[in-house]
């Protein structure tokens, strides 16, 4: 059953056509992916999934309900969490304040103190850097944050924003492992990625994108052996 | 003959060190390319370059004469352009006009120049418009002209920004990424564009890029930052096989099919 | 029936016989009657249409010109109340000329100057200590007050100074960025304010809050110029060649510099422009503009003291760029000259209906919604509403349009290649 | 001179110590906009000023009722705080929703004239209202709290004399204090203070945490507003008269403490304030002494302004501000 | 095409307007025309601003004269009517308003102005126009030192009030250290060294002379000063607004010593702001109390009765000095066999006005436009209720 349908959407930046006509959709369970090169469109179709960029036409079924062009804090709200590319961890935030933004819209706290120690339970070393500010951070530690705040959300569907950008390759071995495990653990991912290679070893089923189209969809196992695929991103 | 010679170039932002001894050669009319992952350094070692950042110890030579201490503007003058990876262009201004403003160094009219408005200085004006007018023709984009910058496609606003820099008539350009977010068939026409700029326009040509393809195809040497240090170079052959760059760059994943 | 009107307005020719026959009918309304306010508005309002016709721009140019020495002159000489039209007219164009200035900042340089009065006042005084015995105070030489024909040497002295001071206050003031530029200006033009309100010790220069009276008016061909519709012509003049500076400017490499400045500081100076030295010759070339005026002020007052050079008063000539649309000398021309006509004739006409309405008991305002005093409010008024619907003003700046037919003729370029590579080179 | 000046210290610190906590609290109006929308709101100043009005005609109005004065002052007065700080507060959310939300995309100089506009809005419209009600728009509110304190600094030394101060100053300086570290403790260690810090940070990221933004810019301003129309009560109830542009001048003085304290930093805009307020106390006391008479009291406000400028040149960032360079 | 459309809609309104505005300004000659037989008198005061109390306070009583004077005039054959122009204090706006004011042929004279700053320019207009200027209550020596023909005033200059006080601060108060606060305007410094000079001269010796800042609220640092120097009597050059917090932080701080002031203080604002802080304040004016002469109590009880307001120190000055204008007015017509003489004509029919007994003031005007008769009076203040105590006054 799709948790997410995103049909034929089309979206604008100022007068140019980023999305020109967008059809994904996400089973429960799944892991899916989204590659292709920059300015394809990627970050813009998880954007105006979760409401940050404007939609002009098509719809968006979260759960079978429409969501398009809804505020973004009320999309996250249904159940999606948003992890934007170049992680944005609230730098001058302590790790703990920022795990505490990712929970904002719960008032238990301790419905909180036990998600936290779910995100601990992922990342360890989060645990240990509690009052260290977000900004001080390596990359590889800011992008666990950066999961760690999303799972704070609870959420049923994750989306990731290339998270293995400029990541030295062990720790992009590291959080494609990861994501495996959340995905192991129920959570249903929609991965972004420009390292096509790895995001397709890891996800059930990819698309294709190429300026603002989908050109290609299949199982993650039958994108890699595709020598169109192979001559535009694998290379 | 190298045009641009830096040695041990380090750079620290506080306690972080964003480069650290880089020292690097690049060959006169040679097209090279830097290339890492991101946050490896690459944008403030081209900021070192061009002024933008004044290094922590090292030194910078253009053609024999040091840098150190010079102005974006100065670097400019003295023959270093370039292009900037979130593209900066004159938004309000139209597509000539950047061109035209990329041609500020070579016209010599002074204020009483313009005030008087001298035979002199309109006949400058008109052999630059037609320059500039001749630049744009050769990135397609003179159907443009009257156009503001902003307006224009992001694949044609990168165009416009290596327009622009070539419009200053660099002995070295310098490219922050400059195929990120086109789409292949921009890229490719970029491409060509490159690959014959060196004899076009007489300029050497230093970029920054993560389409390996592009800088495979159109490099002569390759120099590869992670963490701010130089880990290897070579030419493509040499860095496609490297373990160093494997492990740290290009993934073990990307060798299979490189 | 409409749309044949419209056609026939597209015409040229008919554009030109029923701009005459408007002009006609504004000049004769405003020669026969008494005074009427109206009138004198359309008249001037006929250069705005002017400005809208399709004609050559040399035209545009002879025919404005015509209007404006002979025919608003002639025109508003019929009634009695000429000199004060004259008066009107003079101050806006001393205003038009301060907006241009402030134009080259804050339009095309994009630095906003919350203390440009500074330099008008730096204008002003130039004149006025040297054209009064002010200056005997402290200068050791020389017989004061010099006569009215030095008052031509002063225009220049004055734009001369005022660019003078541009550069003194700009060199710390544009090490800082954005907002911060604007409360910095802002705080410097305070500064020239009180210091000109307080030089009166321990030597007296300004003559302090008493400010400097008795002017000598300025002398042509021993001829001295006191009435408002002789300073019309000097104003008319300097304002001119003002216009056509500034649109010489603008058109220049300067200009452009200007405007990369303003849309991206990184990329102008990565394209080899120097900041610092174009941020500063913005504001010295702007703030002599503004310093010329101030002389033209000073000798056409007679009078002048710092109260006429208060925040309120800079901020007013920002609202003339912010109206009419920054960057655009057009929209400028036109905001100054509105803003001018609405604060000095409308609103005091208004006041004067009101007070005689009152007076006569037909109705009774409160003296506090006097229009005389909502001023500030209009202002502000007009400052929202321009900023939330028109920001780009009355009249946007355009950028110039190449002629594509002209920039295609290759015979030129091929030598120009060749001298220019040279040139760069060397 | 020196003698003098060490003479008039103590009283000197105190009166500088007044002002400065207006300011002070002022700033942090500034200062939290800033932080947030980087952007100078400019009429926060004539908000300032409307809370001093509606503060004063509260004042009237309920010691106009007989009951009243059996209610002691300091009831009143923070009845009249938390009204005058709640209206004012909508006003200020009222003015980010009508002049800065709809720009929050534009050019930065867009807004910053729209600001200019509300606070000549602001000023003429509360002009015309006081001069309606009163026949004149210099308002003189009931006196309060004129006790008069003296504390025997002369018993510490000679070299000093005492200062003397009303119990007004007191109330001033101890509400700013709490006004001050209650609103530290909001912004650094509650929900929606840390919300606010991450939507300064990061509107687009702060959204995706189901932030609503603009309702955390509306409380912000509100927040600001009320601070600032709160400052406007205590003002009027320390200096006792004001007029519709006693926001203008002040306004910018707090703006310069927040920038002379590092603008974005709470905490800088209240040392800011202070220091500000003890500066210009000094110089108006001061500098005609040290001068010799050449340069008077009237120069305060060049010294204020100089000030700024040097810190702006020499520490743009300011006196607790982190640097930020400009990311190429 | 859209360019195009703007020019259509441009020149089809505004020719349709520029049809209406000459029809209407016809009508409005004709009415301008006809009526040769009236006479108007301007008055410019500032209606807007720091000191609108006053300036309205002078129209309206400028107002109430012209008004009783009408049925006279009408017997003669004219009618009066006033133009009220606003200056707003500021010199730019009184100029624009002198050209309005010289322009119109039937404005004969003005009342006005409160402002020195805004009288000097202005009369420069006056003087070109030949437009009489009787000003009710601008004290700078310059006004009518410049020697202009137009230009005259019925109350006293800043050399008669400094030294009045000064005399009066020294000799009756027997102050012997003074500290002098001014308010860095035309007016405050003007008056603040005329007083300095005087009370120099009479042997007191000056323990400060400071500025402050008009519209500012926080007066300390500079009481500060007056605090360590121990003075035995503080002089204020400025207006009533700036005065009365001054007077009430020095209260608060325990200066009880005497303080003393010009007519700028001469405003029921000022008790409004000082409360009870205003006991022992003198101010010297050039006003004087309108209830001290019987007419003068006639022309309150009037004035009360008219708008509904009480009058303050300066709407008897309005008052008289329109009594002036009209009385010189009447005189240039009755010697010009009934018909209202040129403007020059009645300029100097103004100058010559000798002995016109108002409702307070008598005026005779000397060569340049002052009045002999002007008279400088001493108020003090015992409680917090305006107006103070007239204490005393003083002939030129």
């Amino acid at each position: 059953m799709p948790i997410l349908e995103v049909n034929n959407i089309e979206t604008f930046y100022g007068g140019i056509q980023a999305l020109k006509g967008i059809n994904v959709h996400v089973n429960e369970g799944e892991i899916v992916t989204l590659i292709g090169s920059n300015g394809a469109g990627k970050s813009t179709t998880l954007k105006s999934i979760s409401g940050l960029a404007k939609v002009k036409t098509g719809s968006i079924l979260f759960k079978g309900k429409e969501t398009m062009n809804k505020p973004v804090h009320e999309t996250t709200l249904l159940g999606m969490a948003h992890v934007p590319e170049g992680r944005k961890i609230f730098s001058t935030l302590t790790v703990k304040e920022n795990l505490l933004m990712g929970a904002f819209s719960v008032n238990n706290k301790q419905l909180i103190e036990e998600r936290m120690e779910i995100v601990f339970g992922h990342f360890p070393i989060l645990k240990k850097r509690l009052e260290q500010k977000g900004g001080t951070m390596s990359g590889g530690e800011q992008q666990m944050l950066a999961i760690g705040r999303a799972l704070m959300m609870e959420p049923e569907l994750l989306m990731l924003d290339e998270p293995s950008m400029g990541l030295a390759p062990i720790i992009v071995e590291q959080i494609f492992d990861i994501i495996k495990k959340l995905n192991e653990d129920g959570i249903t991912i929609l991965l972004v990625e420009q390292n096509a290679y790895q995001a397709l070893n890891i996800a059930h089923r990819g698309y294709v994108i190429r300026n603002g189209e989908i050109v290609l969809s299949g199982k993650g196992s039958e994108l890699i052996e595709n020598s169109e695929i192979r001559d535009a991103y694998l290379t | 003959m190298s045009i641009l010679e830096v040695t041990n170039l380090t750079k620290k932002f506080g306690g972080l060190t964003a480069n650290q001894d880089v020292t690097m050669n690049i060959e006169a009319g040679s097209i090279t390319a830097v290339i890492g992952p991101n946050g490896a350094g690459k944008t403030t070692f081209f900021n070192m370059i061009t002024g933008v950042y004044q290094p922590t110890s090292g030194d910078i030579k253009l053609e024999g004469k040091s840098l150190l201490g010079l102005k974006p503007d100065e670097v400019a003058k003295r023959g270093i352009s370039r292009t900037f990876q979130n593209i900066r262009l004159f938004g309000e201004m139209s597509v000539i006009e950047n061109v035209l403003v990329g041609m500020h160094i070579g016209l010599k009219t002074g204020l009483l120049g313009i005030f008087l408005n001298l035979p002199t200085t309109k006949k400058e004006e008109l052999l630059a418009e037609k320059e500039a007018y001749r630049l744009l023709e050769h990135f397609e984009l003179a159907p443009f002209l009257n156009e503001k910058a902003c307006n224009l496609s992001y694949g044609a606003q990168r165009k416009l920004e290596i327009a622009r820099a070539l419009a200053t008539k660099p002995k070295l350009l310098l490219l922050d990424e400059p195929a990120a977010g086109m789409n292949p068939a921009e890229t490719r026409e970029l491409t060509e564009i490159i690959k014959n700029m060196g004899k076009e326009f007489n300029v050497s040509v230093l970029l920054i890029e993560h389409d390996m393809k592009l800088v495979m195809e159109i490099s002569e040497h390759i120099f590869v930052l992670d963490h701010g240090e130089k880990i290897a170079e070579g030419n493509p052959e040499e860095i496609r096989t490297n373990t160093k760059v494997i492990e740290a760059y290009l993934g073990s994943g990307a060798v299979q099919t490189v | 029936m409409k749309e044949s009107l419209a056609k026939f307005l597209q015409y040229k020719w008919s554009q030109v016989i029923l701009f005459t026959v408007f002009v006609a009918v504004s000049s004769a309304a405003l020669f026969f009657s008494q005074k009427s306010v109206t009138a004198f508005l359309l008249l001037l309002s006929s250069l705005l249409v002017l400005h809208y016709m399709k004609l050559k721009n040399v035209t545009k140019w002879i025919i404005a010109l015509g209007l404006l020495f002979i025919l608003i002159p002639l025109a508003s000489s019929g009634g009695p109340a000429f000199q004060s039209y004259m008066d009107v007219a003079t101050m806006v164009g001393i205003y038009v000329s301060m907006a241009l200035g402030l134009n080259i900042v804050v339009g095309m340089a994009g630095l906003l100057d919350l203390g440009f009065v500074a330099f008008f006042a730096v204008g002003a005084y130039s004149y006025s200590i040297f054209a009064t015995p002010q200056a005997a105070n402290f200068m050791p030489f020389g017989t004061y007050p010099l006569g009215g024909e030095s008052f031509w040497i002063f225009l220049i002295i004055g734009g001369v100074v005022a660019a003078i001071a541009g550069v003194l206050i700009g060199i710390p003031v544009l090490r800082v960025k954005g907002d911060y530029l604007a409360i910095v200006t802002l705080g410097f033009g305070e500064i020239i304010r009180i210091l000109f309100n307080n030089a009166d010790k321990p030597v007296n220069i300004t003559g302090g809050a008493m400010g400097i009276a008795s002017v000598t008016p300025p002398e042509i061909f021993g001829i001295p110029l006191i009435f408002p519709n002789q300073f019309y012509f000097v104003t008319l003049v300097i304002l001119i060649f003002t216009i056509f500076t500034v649109l010489r400017l603008e058109r220049s490499k300067l200009g452009r510099s200007w405007k990369a400045v303003r849309e991206n500081e990184i990329a102008a100076q990565a394209m080899g422009i120097p900041l610092v030295k174009t941020k500063l010759l913005a504001f010295a070339l702007g703030a002599s503009f503004s310093g010329m005026m101030g002389v033209v002020f000073a000798a056409k007052q007679a009078f002048i003291d710092p109260t006429s050079f208060t925040l309120l008063e800079s901020f007013t000539i920002l609202v003339m760029v912010v109206l009419g649309g920054m960057g655009s000398v057009p929209g400028v021309i036109l905001g100054a000259a509105v803003i001018t006509i609405l604060n000095l004739q409308v609103l005091t006409e208004l006041a004067t209906w009101v007070n005689q309405l009152s007076f006569s008991g037909i109705i009774s305002i409160p003296e506090a919604l006097s229009p005389a005093k909502m001023q500030k409010f209009i202002f502000g008024a007009l400052l929202v509403a321009f900023a939330l619907y028109r920001p780009k003003g009355l009249i946007p700046a355009k950028n110039k349009i190449f002629d594509e037919k002209r920039l295609k003729e290759t015979q030129a370029h091929s030598d120009m290649n060749a001298t220019d590579q040279k040139k760069m080179q060397s | 001179m020196l003698l003098e000046m060490l003479q008039s210290l103590p009283q000197v610190l105190i009166d500088g110590l007044a002002l400065g906590a207006v300011y002070a609290v002022v700033a942090l109006g500034y200062t939290m906009v800033y932080g947030i929308l980087q952007l100078i709101n400019f009429a926060h100043g004539e908000i300032f000023m409307t809370g001093a009005f509606i503060g004063t005609a509260f004042f009237i109005l309920l010691m106009g009722m007989g009951w009243v004065s059996s209610v002691p002052q300091i009831v009143v007065l923070i009845v009249v705080l938390v009204v005058t700080a709640c209206l004012t507060g909508l006003l200020g959310m009222g003015i980010e929703r009508v002049a800065y939300r709809p720009l929050r995309n534009a050019p930065r100089l867009i807004p910053l004239i729209t600001a200019i506009g509300i606070s000549f809005i602001l000023q003429d419209v509360i002009r015309f209202i006081a001069e309606l009600s009163s026949g004149n728009y210099i308002v003189t509110g009931p006196s309060l709290f004129t006790n008069q304190l003296t504390i025997n600094f002369s018993s510490i030394s000679s070299i000093f004399n005492d200062a003397s101060f009303k119990t007004s100053f007191l109330i001033v300086l101890v509400t700013a204090v709490i006004l001050m570290i209650s609103l530290d403790y909001f912004i650094n260690r509650t929900k929606w203070g840390t919300a606010m810090r991450a939507v300064a940070l990061d509107r687009e990221t702060a959204s995706l945490m189901s932030i609503n933004v603009n309702k955390t810019i509306s409380i912000t301003f509100f927040i600001g507003s009320a601070l600032g129309g709160a400052t406007g009560v205590l003002f009027a109830v320390q200096y006792g008269t004001i007029d519709p542009f006693i926001g203008f001048i002040l306004g910018m003085k707090a703006f310069i403490a927040a920038v002379l304290g590092g603008i974005g930093n709470i905490r800088g805009a209240m040392l800011g304030g202070i220091l500000l307020g003890l500066l210009e106390m000094f110089a108006s006391a001061n500098l005609s002494l040290l001068t010799g008479g050449v340069f008077g009291a009237e120069y305060k406000d060049v010294f204020a302004f100089s000030i700024l400028i040097l810190v702006l040149i020499f520490k743009p960032e300011g006196l607790l501000g982190k640097p930020t360079a400009e990311k190429v | 095409m859209r360019l195009k459309k703007s020019v259509v809609l441009l020149l089809s309104s505004v020719l349709s307007i520029g049809m209406l505005a000459a029809c209407s300004s016809k009508s409005k000659g004709n009415e301008s025309a006809s009526g040769s037989n009236v006479i108007k008198i301007a008055t410019q005061t500032p209606l807007s601003g720091g000191s609108a109390i006053i300036g309205e306070s002078i129209r309206l009583g400028a107002q109430m004269k012209l008004e009783e004077q009408a049925e006279k005039f009408k017997e003669l054959g004219y009618t009066l009517q006033l133009e009220s122009y606003d200056d707003q204090s500021d010199p730019k706006k009184g100029v624009s308003n002198a050209n309005i004011i010289g322009a119109d042929k039937s404005i004969y004279a003005v009342v006005g102005h409160y402002n020195s700053g805004v009288a000097i320019p202005s009369s420069e207009v006056y003087e070109k126009y030949n437009v009489a200027m009787v000003s009710p209550g601008t004290t700078a020596v310059t006004v009518t030192d410049r020697k202009l023909k137009t230009v005259n005033r019925i109350v006293g200059r800043d050399d008669a009030q400094g030294p009045a006080g000064a005399k009066y601060a020294i000799e009756t108060l027997g102050a012997k250290k003074i500290f002098i606060i001014q308010d860095k305007t035309a007016y405050g410094s003007g008056i603040a060294d005329a007083f300095k000079a005087a009370a120099e001269e009479a042997g007191a010796e000056i323990v400060g002379y400071e500025g402050i800042t008009v519209g500012e609220k926080d007066f300390n640092g500079v009481i500060n000063q007056v605090l360590t120097k121990k003075p035995d009597l503080i002089y204020f050059g400025g207006i009533y607004s700036e005065a009365g917090i001054i007077i009430k932080q020095a209260r608060d701080k325990g200066i009880d010593v005497p303080i003393m002031g010009g007519d700028g203080m001469d405003a029921s604002g000022l008790v409004d702001i000082a409360g009870d802080a205003v006991k022992n304040t003198y101010i010297t004016s050039v006003a004087g109390d309108s209830t001290a002469t019987e007419s003068g109590r006639k022309f309150v009880a009037d004035y009360k009765a008219k708008f509904n307001k009480d009058a303050e120190a300066f709407s008897v000055y309005g008052y008289d000095t329109m009594g002036v204008i009209l009385h010189a007015i009447e005189n240039a017509i009755n010697d010009n066999n009934g018909k209202i003489p040129s403007k020059e004509k009645v300029a100097e029919a103004v100058r010559s006005v000798k002995e016109y007994e108002g409702a307070l003031t008598n005026v005779t005007f000397d060569e340049i436009g002052d009045n002999t008769n002007a008279k400088i009076y001493l108020y003090k203040f015992s409680e917090a209720s305006y107006p103070g105590v007239l204490e005393g006054e003083v002939g030129k």
